[in-house]
């Protein structure tokens, strides 16, 4: 050991600096083992080809389109990420690398590290998915720009919404069915805005001051204002 | 910066469901100190050292850590402490060196790839850096697990069984780390290994 | 005032008058649980 | 010992007068207004319920003391049934005046989402072995709910409106008439004392459990910091 070794360094690491290393190290660990990643687009990908193989882009009517297209897209959308969200809390709790990153960094940082892993993981699936989406199920979108803020302001909320929960039922016994009974109250909320908001932008009229974006984006907010100040509480013993 | 740092223990007291774990442990130790926690299976070690760390909330009792005059927050004894227990375990789809550099970055520790490689080198880990931990035998996992705890340089040193699944090569490191700390802060050793008892110049016998 | 509203009344004071035994029931069971379990509060 | 007496009588009282002495609401076929005697104050009680449990909750995270758990655990069970039987009565009301048990008005929303969250927190409840970890697992759970409601509550109705052909009034307040203002007043204050006799009755068997069990009985009147 060299002898320059006592002198502690005064540790500058400021939470984001912790949360980015998190962040780093679990897209690391994801990109090998692609647990949460297969789940999510597994689901996603089937969910998708039922619907459209099924629906088609004829069958709705051309009236009703913009709102069961919407439905539809959300409903694929929340599910697929609820199988996945909980996987890089769950995986850390089997591992047992929970407590040596319990020792090593603060716990809102864990939380910031791990919410950016979901929001990059909702990030792909929304970025396959929601084109594919309107590909096969012939959606046409009036406005795109206010459609695509819908999308993203609603993928971050359910990042926002669920990462907290999945922290939660990993330190909990019946993970997976728990962490989407947990989630979805929290959710529902986001989940309906999100539909009406599709269905405004889909359709183009009085989308002005696009109100549902909003309201996900206010829901965003709070979400993460919560649970910065509750996750300290359920990670330290 | 050598401030004086101190542990102070006082009346730590843990039970789980309905067993009483630990009951009223108080001890106080300062720098150059070297204590061993002995006790049969089952009377608490692992759960004291726990305790210490800020990982498990007792019962009844505190832990305070001094760094000369002023206490160390629970919320920041984390960066003063290293641990390294059986239960403990690193990122196995992750390399040698890639636990290392995260455990650097994570503690706000400048990380440059020599001197962690020095650093594995030292426990005998030369030439593995490139292997997945997952491919690591145990008792190369338990050296990484000491370099990792060091990396940020601890006043204070946990060492759960750290001579699990070791060779006579890597008692010999174990020894090499407890002497160097010895000088820099205090360790708290919990072991039955009599080896590893006599490191330490105190013992506190939680069986009795 | 109707025939059956009469009869929905008499329904809901029966129900009414079930609960609120039980309710009693129930209180005075506890309070002999209290005072056999020797607490300190009381 | 007496308020309960009390209320038993205050109760029948309750009962007698919203059958005989009010009109029913007009603008309502026959007289299936009168369930709103029975209806409101239980969604009252459920959303009470709702904000005690929140209110315990953070009492529990701030001092750790297990009897603001047990409030938070006893309103949370209460406020399920309360929750169910208004969900009931609910669709009864619908199905008698529209004609179908279930149409998605904005309060059968919020009352079935409730429903929901009161199910997660026991779920969440019953999952967690560790009786430290299982108490604030719940009292983070219940104060996310509660941020949610309000979403839920004010929020989502003003947009779903256009959702679904908008077909329901208010049903709490069609005008009421001075009389039966005072009989609903007079079942709300009912509803509440009886929902208070029960939360406590609910809270003492609690606190009789944590008696029998050593480590709870010293962190009861220890109060751990």
């Amino acid at each position: 050991m060299k002898n320059g070794r006592w002198i502690t360094q005064t540790e500058s690491s400021t939470c984001l600096s912790e949360a980015l290393a998190i962040w780093v190290r679990d897209l690391r660990s994801e990109f090998r083992t692609r647990y949460a990643v297969n789940a999510i687009l597994m689901f996603a990908v089937t969910t998708l080809i039922a619907v459209s193989f099924s629906i088609g882009s004829f069958r709705i009517a051309e009236t009703e389109k913009p709102f069961l297209n919407g439905v539809l897209l959300w409903v694929i959308l929340v599910f697929s990420a609820l199988s996945g969200l909980s996987r890089s809390f769950v995986k850390e709790e089997e591992a047992g690398t929970m407590d040596v990153l319990k020792l090593s960094a603060r716990p809102q940082a864990v939380f910031l590290g791990k919410l950016f892993f979901n929001l990059t993981l909702l990030g792909a699936l929304e970025l396959i998915i929601v084109p594919a989406f309107i590909i096969m199920m012939g959606y046409e979108i009036e406005l795109p720009g206010c459609f695509t803020a819908m999308v993203v302001s609603a993928g971050l909320g359910l990042g926002a919404g669920t990462t907290i929960v999945a922290a939660m039922i990993a330190q909990a016994s019946a993970r997976g069915a728990l962490f989407s009974a947990l989630s979805f109250p929290l959710l529902l909320p986001l989940m309906i805005v999100a539909i009406k908001g599709c269905e405004r932008a889909a359709v183009g009229t009085d989308a002005a001051g696009w109100p549902e974006v909003r309201i996900a984006v206010a829901y965003i907010v709070i979400m993460i204002i919560m649970s910065l100040f509750l996750f300290p509480l359920i990670w330290e013993e | 910066m050598n401030k004086g740092y101190a542990l102070k223990v006082e009346g730590i007291c843990k039970h789980y469901s309905q067993t009483l774990l630990l009951d009223d442990v108080s001890f106080s130790v300062k720098q150059g100190d070297v204590l061993a926690v002995t006790g049969w299976n089952g009377s608490g070690k692992s759960t004291l050292m726990r305790i210490i760390a800020g990982l498990v909330r007792p019962s009844a009792g505190r832990v305070l850590m001094f760094a000369g005059e002023e206490v160390i927050p629970k919320e920041m004894r984390r960066r003063f402490l290293g641990m390294v227990a059986p239960a403990l375990s690193l990122y196995d789809e992750l390399t040698g060196v890639e636990n290392m550099e995260f455990f650097c970055k994570v503690r706000g520790v400048p990380y440059h790839r020599s001197d962690s490689l020095a650093l594995m080198e030292q426990v005998g880990l030369g030439g593995h850096e490139k292997k997945r931990c997952r491919d690591y035998s145990s008792g190369m996992k338990q050296r990484l697990k000491i370099v990792q705890a060091l990396v940020h340089k601890p006043p204070l040193l946990l060492l759960d069984e750290p001579g699990s699944n070791l060779d006579s090569k890597g008692i010999k490191i174990v020894e090499n780390v407890v002497a160097e700390q010895r000088e820099m802060g205090i360790t708290i050793i919990a072991s039955n290994e009599k080896r590893e008892v006599d490191y330490a110049d105190r013992i506190i016998n939680l069986s009795e | 005032m109707k025939d059956g509203l009469g009869f929905v009344m008499a329904v809901n004071l029966v129900i009414w008058f079930g609960i609120a035994c039980y309710l009693f029931a129930l209180d005075r069971k506890i309070r002999k649980m209290e005072e056999a379990s020797g607490d300190p509060r009381k | 010992m007496i308020y309960k007496i009390l209320l038993a009588v205050w109760m029948t009282f309750i009962i007698v007068a919203s059958f005989m002495f009010t009109e029913a609401a007009s603008g309502f076929p026959g007289e299936t207004s009168r369930i709103l005697f029975f209806h409101v104050p239980q969604a009252w009680v459920a959303t009470l319920c709702f904000l005690l449990s929140m209110i315990g909750s953070a009492l529990y995270l701030a001092k750790r003391r297990l009897g603001s758990d047990d409030l938070a655990h006893s309103a949370a069970e209460l406020g399920f049934l309360f929750c169910i039987l208004a969900t009931v009565t609910g669709s009864i009301f619908a199905k008698a005046t529209w004609g179908s048990y279930w149409n998605w008005d904005p309060r059968e929303t919020s009352i079935v989402i409730l429903l929901m969250i009161y199910g997660a927190y026991f779920a969440l409840r019953s999952a967690v072995p560790d009786p430290e970890k299982k108490r604030v697992f719940a009292a983070v759970y219940s104060i996310l709910a509660f941020v949610t409601v309000p979403f839920l509550v004010f929020v989502v109705p003003r947009i779903t409106t256009s959702l679904h052909p908008e077909d329901t009034m208010n049903p709490a307040k069609p005008g009421m008439d001075p009389r039966t203002l005072k009989v609903f007043l007079g079942s709300l204050f009912a509803y509440t004392t009886l929902f208070v006799w029960m939360l406590r009755l609910r809270m003492r068997l609690l606190y009789l459990e944590h008696l029998k069990d050593p480590i709870a009985r010293m962190r009861r009147d220890g109060g751990i910091e």
